[in-house]
């Protein structure tokens, strides 16, 4: 921007800490910095800390308490909540049912899985990224231990309908006289969707914080009373056997603390994203030609904005935008030696060459109408620029 | 991921040369492989020397970058020493690359070479005898 | 303490995050609080400070920087360190070679793969809990994989002959032409012994952050190149796919700082708690009777005191002490329903009964020796007291 | 990791009744198999109630603390109403309990119905009807 302002709008990839969470996270840095493990006074502030942020999680999930498992992050939740569900029920079967759209923590998981003799079923998409529950029903075989759909995708934000997902998983392992484990990626969710795992119907869900404005390094992996679970991180008996390793109480407490202000402030944040990201995807389909909106028009997050643009290659955009002071994603990262062109865009059926050109802009809290104006300002002209650049028109 | 220099970042907001040549004496336009770039690269030979490079490319900053930089250093270069150009030489001359953006500076070189090609197709006395057959 | 100042001696459990460190993380909650694989400039500078942190620890480990993983603490470390390695390995044998000292998430984490198949030797340890490199040797078979052995133990402090063991190690290795990967847990080394890991000659070290005034939630995994190992966090590539998620940035930099400011003041450290620890012993051993060292008297780490003290139950000498304004821990914790004792007091040969009564008192940079001589001045009281209570003298 | 009350504080660190008892007329030597603790407990029976209770406990804190109180609630108990005498009431006595720490109490309830089996052992025609044989 003109007066050297930056525009964050990948708020899909993190978020700043909010001085809120930080404030409540502080004393726990080297004040009550003991061990909640240990048995002298001072430690049991540090464990009067942690049930509190146990508790405040709960109360965001609708959950009980000791359902709750703190973790070092979404990838980390994502990880053992495949691994801990399909190893506690490797004698009952071995097939996995994801979405194929899912985030590479589940993705790549579920390959790491193959290697102990586990299969996994990818669930195809459709144009909008959408999961047929109808789909979900009809994969589950008298093998299948363990179902994973994400609740809302991280580069598209179609939102999926987990609470149908779940109850058709539910129908059919009555009908097979089997348990099956479902779980969902809820990481792009929290802070604009309702977490409620009963409404959700799951029995595990994975969370990172610094996705709704907490600390980096931290998550959660609800876990429902009764499912079957093998450790993944072995050691102490912190978080009743399911995660050891001396607590990460700042990021602990950082994390309850986020999560309850996102929840309390989530239909204000809503609202006010949603407006702007309605602004955003107007004002591109008005002034941009040749472009398609990625992701389901309405089953969306609030704040996610992706385009296809033809005829440029996303990096570029992006590459061009930061020039301009604006922070964006793009769905293909031309990062590495062979340039993989996104999973979730491959997915939705668009063709590589139009894959290649994707934009991803995700709002936040502190984004303004006059930053979406900005933006509004300024692409159009990017895209132009770089067209015009191109040997085929 | 990736640092750029200033010079890459230059090149990249302001290319040089893009465009066509009216009556090109050697053209081509290949893609990258590794990652789907495009770049359609058209010279102008006078004498030994190639005296203008247009270029258009579809690809990431990179892939712009060493495009310009590209037909800036081949303009005025005699056809023998053109034909040596280096996609090293190239990231050199834009102040070196990220390590996983080194593969984007191959398709100017490339573009080069079959640029040359193309011409020598054309007007096979002019090839040089130091250039293998 | 008479005037209400509580004294912390339980450094080996956790320590306080100290100022420099914090101050060092500071900046990357909310300001430099960019996905640090993102494109744009401001992300550069927190690639600009992971690649700084992962320099800074690798000058303290004398290894490349490529080499240094971060991970979310020890346990982290541990579980991936012989996941990581057992599982790049499978096809080459199936037997690992561990201490029976280990801690926990060393220990349980071979169980973890003996589900995997794999079958663990505990080796046996002297009365002061030193393995002798000679039996690692010989207990190498044609099926050995991966050989970990603990640097200093987290209970008795002793500290192990790493460098003779992975020599040992290399030799068997070579005779039976296979490759053995040797790893060292070194979370209760760090800040106290040489973390030069080619002058310890292992593959792979493990460290936890919070042990040496770091942040909790953080540690290091040392991979030395050309290590066989399968990721056991998947996901992204950060980490040059070894270690998936985004990375926890403030706890990285912390991390970083916290080891370097370790190292720069290890010397000055050692020379300080080591006089403390002397001074512990002799006036333990001088004013209480019926007590033994627990650890070796001369090969353990400068800040540990071990003690167990016939006909007391550690917990009470423990909760006495927090009363008198002392935190200390103990090896036996009566703390669940079945009460196990230590397993590295049963290991050193020490019977149950006895085993029970063991304090141990772990000394760190603020401690002085005004703390060490309260703490003698109130001890033998406790004792004295607890005894007096017991039914057989 | 437990949570103390105020009350186990208090008889862990002030202990009520710590001793034995001249003449006896219960004894008991208990050992708890979940942990090890071990309480001697001796009480003295005038009548149908236990007039003095004493003990010595090897144990934690909360064993030593759970004996203490437990010796002042047998104190002038009668014995139909201390063969009743539950852990749950003592470990209610001392305020609560941390979950992992309740096996805790029973050393104490155990102790005290092993030292009236011992005392009925010695005078069966003291036994009230309403105990169990
Ligand atoms: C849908 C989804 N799942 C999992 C993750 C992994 O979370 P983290 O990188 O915080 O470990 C992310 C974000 O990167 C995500 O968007
Ligand atoms: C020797 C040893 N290894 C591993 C660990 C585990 O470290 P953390 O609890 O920080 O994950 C500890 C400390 O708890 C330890 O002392």
């Amino acid at each position: 921007m003109a007066d050297g302002k930056v525009i964050y709008m990948d708020h899909a990839a993190t978020t700043a800490l909010h001085p809120e969470v930080l404030e409540a996270m502080t004393p726990y840095f080297s004040q009550l910095y003991h061990n909640p493990s240990s048995i002298y006074g001072p430690a049991q502030l540090a464990r009067k800390g942690l049930d509190e942020a146990r508790e405040g999680v709960a109360s965001v999930l609708s959950s009980r308490p000791a359902e709750v498992v703190f973790t070092s992050g979404g990838t980390e939740s994502d990880n053992s909540a495949l691994k801990g569900a399909a190893m506690a029920l490797k004698q009952m079967g071995n097939h996995i049912l994801i979405s194929s759209i899912e985030h590479h923590a589940v993705l790549h998981t579920c390959h790491w899985l193959e290697k102990l003799g586990f299969e996994t079923t990818l669930l195809s998409v459709d144009k909008y990224g959408l999961v047929n529950p109808d789909d979900v029903a009809k994969a589950i075989t008298d093998k299948t231990v363990l179902v994973s759909v994400m609740y809302a995708n991280n580069e598209i934000g179609t939102v999926e309908p987990i609470s149908d997902i779940s109850k058709a998983v539910r129908a059919r392992a009555k009908v097979l006289n089997r348990s099956i484990i479902m779980h969902t990626d809820a990481v792009q969710a929290a802070g604009y969707l309702d977490l409620n795992v009963d409404k959700l119907g799951v029995d595990m869900l994975s969370l990172s914080s610094h996705k709704f404005y907490g600390p980096k390094g931290a998550g959660v992996l609800y876990i429902r009373r009764g499912t079957p679970f093998t450790a993944q991180e072995m050691g102490g008996t912190q978080e009743r056997n399911r995660r050891a390793g001396t607590e990460n109480m700042p990021g602990i407490v950082g994390t309850a603390a986020a999560l309850k202000r996102a929840e309390r402030s989530r239909e204000a944040n809503v609202k006010h994203v949603q407006a702007l990201r309605d602004q955003m995807i107007a004002g591109i389909e008005d002034t941009i030609s040749r472009v398609r909106l990625n992701g389901h028009p309405t089953k969306r997050l609030p704040n996610n904005v992706n385009f296809s643009f033809e005829m440029v290659e996303g990096e570029s955009t992006l590459v061009n935008m930061d020039m301009l002071g604006v922070c964006a994603s793009s769905g293909s990262a031309c990062t590495t030696a062979s340039a993989e062109p996104s999973h979730v865009l491959i997915a939705i059926g668009q063709a590589m060459d139009i894959a290649r050109g994707a934009l991803r802009l995700t709002l936040g809290e502190e984004n303004t109408k006059e930053d979406v104006a900005y933006v509004l300002s300024v692409l159009p002209g990017v895209i132009e620029r770089l067209r015009a650049m191109a040997p085929v028109k | 991921m990736p640092q750029y220099t200033e010079k890459v970042i230059d090149h990249f907001m302001h290319p040089r040369n893009v465009g066509e040549i009216e009556n090109p004496d050697g053209v081509s336009t290949i893609t990258n492989p590794a990652c789907g770039d495009t770049m359609m690269l058209q010279v102008k030979i006078t004498g030994n020397v190639i005296s203008e490079a247009k270029w258009r490319t579809l690809g990431c900053s990179v892939a712009i970058a060493t495009s310009s930089i590209a037909s800036e250093m081949m303009t005025g270069m005699k056809l023998e020493e053109a034909e040596k150009l280096s996609n090293k030489a190239i990231a050199d001359a834009l102040g070196g690359l990220p390590r996983v953006k080194m593969h984007c500076s191959v398709l100017a070189a490339d573009a080069l070479k079959d640029a040359l090609k193309d011409f020598y197709t054309k007007h096979p006395d002019k090839k040089p005898y130091t250039v293998a057959k």
